[in-house]
């Protein structure tokens, strides 16, 4: 029972926000979206660097971390800062499936995402689908050429390699039958179009148009990928509960000094106990996030039942304090919390929008009813 | 007691939906029903065809072009039009400029503006908010000096609602500083166009520019601008806020937007069935959709007393939390319902595009934006901070 | 579309309060049910010879009102005051299923019940059983005896004759098959066990040993019931909601009282504003839980489907609104609140506690939704 | 980082548990279980068994015969004996005025009175709060007057816990009226056999006389009995508040709970199924587990911050907000479990008899009375409004 961070981890967590705090803020993002750019290309060049995606991989896949809580540290950071860098599609999702299931010669391909050097996605969400993971309906058949699309590809535009998922028998909904295959975003028939998120990240819609693939491209055992495909998730949704803890402690900081500053009637607003009271209960309820997080990051590595109690968990409330604290946030600062220019826009908006990201807090209330009923 | 209508009222609301029916351009409702913003044309298109029928002005007397409906009648028409998906009608001239103009303006500022307003010839934008001011509206700095016939204004404005559309502000300034600050103030009318108007359009949450500042540097402004008398703009800025806060509930609006989340839950397919039949988002709904039951109901009460001439006071506070609270509710469903869909950005579409190449629902690229916006019910128009503060002096008497 | 009372139910309204006002308070109930006393027997004669329970029956009847809107006028001043008398038990519902389905020899009861000489009672309930109303096991077989178990029977100890639901054929939870039988309490082989409510009502168990009754006793057609029962449930849920719209008011007003002349810290403690916000939102949502009340009255005599959505719309609303009012109420006043010798306890012992008769805040919010799933 | 608990830390678990297995009396954790209450002796039974074991005082010195666990031995011992359904330990001796007494008070009192709280000799209730002072707590107006050798003490106090069975009061009192009301407080332990003293039960909203006024009639108490110097007290009584407030969470007592409202409700069946797979109570169920869960972390953390030293200050009041209101929906949702089943009120058996004639599940009777008890969670002990104004001053600093 400790809830000291190793040596290592804090000298980590201090570089990783120094370096944050002096790379990014919100003109700067502001004027990044507005020029079209998907991130912050020096930014993500220097995280490579100092070895941020190297913190998410175990030593075994070339990395020096890659525990739950490696991966809380970094996300919880980024979502301080704001960051819109694609770490969570690169290095979490994509180079997580290629590292958990590649080839030795598959793996090369690990050591260069961690270098920043490529960029992964994966490309699962199909039009239509929701939260369940198994729905997939791309169908990969004996001609060996993929026809179909998928959606909400987070960083699929930036990426030059694409993890996808495809079904092999089996309908949507099953969780046996699915296999993942890498494919180069230049692939002919391959054509991504890239959209903004609501919350300033890049994702894409990608469209395969009798794209062929061979066995070489396939990670792993034909139709067993469902497995890591719900373990990489449960990292993923570790990582996003972590930012949006990260971003409620922006929010939540940025609302603290509002109060203090703010003048109204005559004096700092903060010195309405309305509001006090109200500040406290945001309070409270982030450091229950942040025990969420814990609880998520020290059970990524347990037995399967334990590790999915914790994911759904951990988002439902996550999902419900968030909502929480961004709605507050604005509404303790009033008409400048409305604002797009004003910093806490984005925080604001990254919370609330993690809530769509691997399940709702309505899909994992579902799921921890059912996880619970399965395990009694 | 009685909560049916009277014949007359049914008839009334029969001769609204058709015309409706007849009259609302489908070109419009489409957009409203879908969340998308519309171009300035296409609001004067609905002001004038409200205007054509002589309904635009419903709380206007008919002297000056008014329907004189009745609370109940205005209840309706709102209700019927808030289910058709009618564009809202901007209300900054007709609502809240034209009472005070009725109740305190010279015969000559009425005769002047008011055939103006229902013409559509001025747009009227509000300049109350100032930005040190907030909820604390009194402690407004934009200052006007008397100089010969006119006023000299500067200073700032701040969140005005489509002031980018606007070719006249009715303004809250300070023409004198002895006294409680709401001493002070005045109520005065000023051309844009005036040399030293600014407007500044600030992107709000949802990435739209609805609201602006408005700098006044050095505006000349005629005295015969001033609504009745110098010093006593608070009294009638406070008018409005207990007399003509008619449909602070929203109770049309919620109508609305609970029928289109039920469309959306019903066809929005969640673990093989529609999630309006996953019960834990059907609980979310259902307990809305009660409160919205019982708030239709308290709504009818304080205007049905408003219509026995019982001026609603704090009871509009309760009214503006709870409708806030139901309408807040239920554009957080909306974009829950929408899962993963709701996530991608898509301004152009929401500015009026025809369509969006990711083949999404057409109502998803406005769920989360709509979502975002809808935080501002309960901080512009008197937070509901604010409206708790009255309601503990006015009712609770704390 | 009128809110206003007419003057007849002004002037009912106005009299019962001033005879509630004048005849009630905490320290009489205490006595009263430290004297063992089911409720106060004077009041009920009185309220009787006022006509009051007439006033809960059409004309044809036998009664003057019997609308919604005169069940929620005597039941919201009932619950102002914090009456215990048997009005629910005896009038609404034995009353209110004998003047439905009695025979006109049968009726002859309806008015014995409207001038208070005669007090009903309807044991439906039986162990295990919660709150779907079909699920009734007491058999009436060809023999007609009965043998079995009644449970929390209203007012059961001080009815001269029950009303009771049986089952004639299908099985418990079916519709079709329910009959009513008239039995008095003196029947042989009958044996009632008297309890005290949590709220301080008085309830009964029924234990029937082989009771002999005959085709005479039965109110209306074999094994149709189920409809009327619906109907009464409807009109007593409406009761009991006016009922705690009328503690809520109580509650409400001591607590406003106390803000303002508690001093804590030097000043009245309603100069809090934290605790003023909490007492306006308190405001707001019993001003909505007297909507919920006239809906349900304005819609009683509506078609079914149209009545019932309006009994679970404002059931499960005055469940939720109920125990926020008598959970803030209690929290603002602090200890006192949660003292029995101070008035508050009753009234918030009623609010909470009619959440649990004729369905509580899931059980219509299910069959709320339910409904709506029917219509559409 | 590392949510495991150590070697030693499982090994002392299975003692505890072991140690419960075989020495807590069916017949007390039934009582516990059922939510019954406990006759004196039966108290007195567990204590004595504690006090056999050296479990008693887990946070006194060895030297006086405590059992010098740390923070997380302490909350593994509360964790087990609440699953195991222990009575609680009644803690006004052992945790509140021992570590006073070891803090402040002289060697004699130390060595005169704590032993007598072990063996069960002495049984010690508090006497802060008075009828007037409330969350005030300062503004209490008993008094002690210096007559020689002895105080003489008039005035009363209120909310008195299980006073009916103590022998000893330690007591807050006013020495001084100069300067902050906080400045002129005492310290002072009072036989309760002092003629002049006397307890009157308060019957609370449950039906249950758990606490009491006791009044002070010209009471004369030695000098010797005052604690620390006099006008001190705030200091002593402060000091409890910040350093001793373990299991402030209730942990303990919430994993218990859960564990019977969901045996409760997998039992209870609902519409032809148990309850617990009704989707809106399940959905409140899990809801209120998923809290929990990450409340026991939060408060791990602070636990295992004081454990290395680092005293939890304002956490506390963090944790005694979510405590409260997870306790307080835990009974909540058990009441509404219960059905029309909880409608019945049977004191004889809530205080003992063994059985109830009216066929009621055995959770039954005390569902309700146990809601409504829960409410004094957030009212005694400091309310939850006094702790968000805890947390305003210390963590928010506003």
């Amino acid at each position: 029972m400790d809830f000291t961070p190793t040596e290592d981890r804090a000298m980590l967590k201090d570089m990783l926000r120094r370096v944050l705090t002096e790379n990014t803020d919100h003109e700067k993002r502001r004027a990044l979206l507005a020029s079209g750019a998907p991130f912050d290309a020096a930014l993500w060049a220097q995280l490579a660097e100092l070895g941020i995606l190297g913190a998410l991989f175990p030593e075994d896949q070339g990395g020096f971390g890659g525990a739950g809580f490696d991966i809380a540290l970094v996300f919880e950071e980024l979502g301080r800062a704001g960051g819109i860098e694609p770490v969570l599609s690169s290095a979490i999702l994509g180079g997580g499936l290629v590292a958990q299931l590649g080839r030795a010669d598959q793996q090369a391909l690990v050591a260069e995402v961690i270098a920043g050097e490529t960029r992964l996605a994966f490309a699962h969400a199909e039009p239509g689908t929701r939260y369940d993971l198994a729905d997939v309906s791309l169908a990969l058949g004996p001609d060996m050429t993929l026809s179909g699309t998928k959606t909400h590809v987070l960083g699929g535009a930036e990426a030059q390699m694409l993890v996808v998922s495809v079904r092999e028998s089996g309908a949507a909904g099953d969780t046996d039958g699915l296999s993942l295959i890498l494919v180069p975003t230049d692939a002919p028939g391959l054509t991504v179009t890239r959209h903004v998120t609501v919350d300033g990240f890049s994702a894409a819609t990608v469209t395969f148009d009798s794209v062929a693939v061979d066995e070489e491209a396939r990670l792993g055992t034909a139709g067993t990928a469902y497995d890591v495909i719900e373990e990489v998730f449960a990292r993923a949704t570790l990582a996003v509960s972590a930012e949006a803890l990260g971003a409620m402690e922006s929010a939540k900081e940025m609302t603290i000094t509002y109060l203090k500053e703010r003048q109204q009637f005559g004096r700092a607003i903060g010195k309405f106990q309305a509001l006090q009271h109200r500040m406290a209960d945001v309070l409270i309820e982030v450091e229950q996030a942040r025990s969420a997080v814990v609880n998520l990051a020290g059970h990524l590595d347990a037995p399967r039942a334990l590790r999915e109690r914790h994911v759904s968990a951990t988002k439902n409330l996550i999902g419900r304090v968030g909502a929480l604290v961004a709605e507050e946030a604005v509404q303790l600062h009033g008409g400048i919390g409305m604002t797009d220019e004003y910093a806490l826009s984005h925080f604001v908006r990254r919370i609330v929008m993690i809530d769509h990201l691997f399940g709702d807090v309505d899909h994992h209330l579902e799921r921890f009813i059912q996880l619970g009923l399965e395990a009694a | 007691m009685d909560l049916s209508y009277t014949a007359e009222q049914e008839a009334f609301r029969a001769e609204v939906r058709s015309f409706l029916a007849n009259n609302l351009p489908k070109r419009l409702s489409e957009k409203v029903r879908l969340g998308k913003r519309l171009t300035k044309s296409e609001m004067e298109e609905w002001h004038a065809l409200l205007n054509a029928q002589g309904w635009l002005a419903p709380n206007w007397p008919a002297a000056y072009g008014g329907a004189e409906w009745d609370a109940v009648q205005r209840q309706i028409f709102e209700e019927e039009a808030c289910l058709a998906y009618a564009p809202r009608v901007v209300p900054f001239g007709l609502m809240m400029l034209a009472p005070v103009l009725l109740a305190f303006g010279s015969e000559e500022q009425k005769r002047h503006y008011l055939p103006r307003i229902l013409s559509g010839e001025d747009w009227w934008c509000q300049g109350y908010s100032e930005p040190g001011a907030g909820s604390d509206l009194a402690s407004l700095k934009t200052r006007a000096v008397r100089e010969g016939d006119h006023y000299v204004v500067n200073g700032q404005k701040t969140w005005t609602t489509l002031g980018q559309h606007a070719n006249w502000i009715f303004c809250l300034v300070r023409t004198g500083t002895e006294g409680k600050p709401q001493e002070g103030i005045s109520f005065l009318l000023i051309d844009m166009a005036t040399p030293g108007v600014t407007v500044r359009p600030i992107t709000l949450i949802d990435g739209e520019a609805e609201v602006n500042e408005v700098f006044f540097d050095n505006v000349r402004v005629p005295v015969a601008n001033l609504v009745g008398e110098e010093n006593k703009g608070w009294t009638y800025a406070k008018y409005l806020l207990t007399h003509e806060r008619t449909n602070i509930a929203g109770v049309g609006f919620s109508n609305a937007a609970l029928a289109t989340l039920k469309q959306v839950a019903a066809s929005t397919m969640s673990g093989g069935k529609p999630l309006a039949q996953n019960p834990h988002f059907a609980a979310r709904m259902a307990q809305v959709e009660i409160d919205l039951m019982a708030m239709r109901t308290t709504n009818l009460r304080v205007v049905s007393a408003a219509a026995k001439g019982q001026a609603p006071g704090a009871e509009s506070s309760m009214l503006k939390i709870k409708g806030t609270q139901i309408r807040q509710e239920l554009t957080s469903l909306l974009r829950r319902a929408t899962g993963p869909d709701a996530m991608p950005f898509l301004p152009d579409y929401l500015e009026g595009g025809d369509n969006q190449t990711l083949d999404l629902p057409e109502h998803a690229p406005a769920a989360a934006p709509s979502y975002f916006n809808m935080r501002k019910l309960s901080i512009f128009g008197g937070s509901n901070e604010i409206q708790r503060g009255i309601i503990t002096k006015a009712i609770l008497e704390l």
